[in-house]
């Protein structure tokens, strides 16, 4: 079982999700339930950290693309911080880079929700 | 002699299989039994990590979608390892449902992600990721994703 | 009805398979997968450890002991693994020469320790580390060691 | 592959070496070829600092063994320092505590030789 976990940090209107670990087709659904738990609460600005993520699939990458439209609907985005170069590599190989920010810190991209 | 290949002296093979029940759970297993592999053989971190993730895709595939609808047989997959010097060859295999794979395009990035919806990466991930890759495809008896890496040093 | 067993609920079985090459270099590999499947069953660090390391030492021997004077044969070492909700019980098997479980005497550790050789440790460590540990001896066809340790929480 | 490494550092007429990682019957040959070396340059006072080991298998504990009597009949000694819990129950099953010396510090196992 690959060990995942998601932590959340509230900061005014934007929440900061640190994904730790190995996000695959088996742990996606636990990064998917804490996302889906923001969007309830209507929390649609959204940073997630990337940097405890060591591995992701395209389940993870899936989860992304599950919430983007939704989120963006209401005013909000879905933007990524210190993402690791071999995990940013599978993002790339996507083209996810056209359709979500990257940013190399969590404050660069809290900023941008100013 | 014309078309005589060439004396050589035979080339180290190995053979490795796994075979552990369809459940995402394993998936883990699976990447870790990769690396090790592709460890010994000597590639490098980043071409252990983008195999780990070929192979992850291809058998995320089987346990998502071989196996719908079927409650008799074992929910299995299957994988084989074929290493030589500088090349690995790994076969995932199931006995589930198959697939056409000629009917399965290749997702047209830009639209797909104009559509923003998840789904559909994992072959095209597989085919960006390792040299070649090759289906057989056989429903209910066996259904293989074959690809192979080679080492350069 | 006398004898009769209790109606329970079907236990969760699985079963794994792995089969390589007899090569040192591969126990790791092979206890990474032992690690694993311990690991999702919910075994302690310090069982898993103890799981990991009679298993390498079953290993070791196949591939220090079984193949010896064979050339023709592949050397491979099989692991079977079976797991349910609160055991897991793994077969080493091989294909080599086999041996007499039965000669082995348990080490005197005294004595052992005071003729300061060595070698002779591995059967004993399975046998101290696992709950059951049993043999069935076939040689050129199939030895097997099978040692199980429940989980308890 | 098992990784494993030595490393050795000459202290007067003690030898300290570390050893990290898995010792199993794929690595045992380095360390048996790093305590031959003592060996043949006659260094027989050692201290193996276990403090990087995580794992050992029945081949390791072979090679302390394989050395011990011909070290101590030169007026030497294999003590083993800084050694895990979890190693040392491997050792402890097999009786080895009533054959070496264990230390918690290297600093404690060279004294000895003094
Ligand atoms: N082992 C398999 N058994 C049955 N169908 C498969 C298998 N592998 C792939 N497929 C089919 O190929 C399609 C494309 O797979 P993929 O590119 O990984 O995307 P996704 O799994 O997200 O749909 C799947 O939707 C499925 O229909
Ligand atoms: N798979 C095997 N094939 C052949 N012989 C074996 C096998 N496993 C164990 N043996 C025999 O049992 C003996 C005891 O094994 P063990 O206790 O592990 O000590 P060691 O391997 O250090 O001799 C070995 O020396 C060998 O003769």
């Amino acid at each position: 079982m690959a060990n995942f976990d998601i932590e959340r940090k509230d900061n005014g209107d934007v929440t900061i999700l640190h994904a730790n670990g190995y996000l695959d087709a088996h742990t996606a659904p636990e990064f998917e339930n804490a996302l889906s738990t923001l969007i309830q609460e209507k929390r649609f600005k959204i940073v997630v950290s990337l940097e405890g993520l060591q591995y992701i699939s395209s389940a993870g990458l899936g989860v992304f693309m599950g919430f983007i439209e939704e989120v963006r609907q209401n005013a909000g985005d879905i933007k990524i911080s210190e993402v690791s170069p071999r995990v940013f590599k599978v993002f790339d190989l996507l083209g996810f880079p056209s359709l979500y920010e990257f940013y190399d810190s969590k404050q660069a991209a809290m900023e941008k929700f100013k | 002699m014309p078309g005589k290949k060439p004396h050589t002296l035979p080339e180290k093979k190995n053979s490795y299989r796994l075979k552990l029940p369809a459940d995402s759970a394993n998936l883990d297993i699976i990447r870790k039994f990769i690396a090790g592999i592709a460890e010994n053989m000597g590639f490098s971190e980043e071409d252990i990590y983008q195999i780990e993730l070929a192979v992850d895709e291809a058998c995320a595939n089987v346990i998502k979608h071989a196996y719908i609808g079927e409650n008799t047989r074992e929910k299995e997959i299957h994988v084989r390892v074929k290493t030589r010097a500088k090349k690995i060859e790994i076969t995932i295999a199931d006995r589930g449902i198959g697939f056409n794979p000629n009917s399965i395009k290749t997702p047209n990035m830009e639209e797909y992600l104009k559509r923003m919806k998840p789904g559909g990466l994992g072959l095209h991930l597989i085919k960006t990721l390792m040299d070649k890759v090759s289906f057989r495809i056989n429903p209910g008896v066996r259904n293989e994703v074959k690809m192979s890496k080679s080492l350069v040093k």
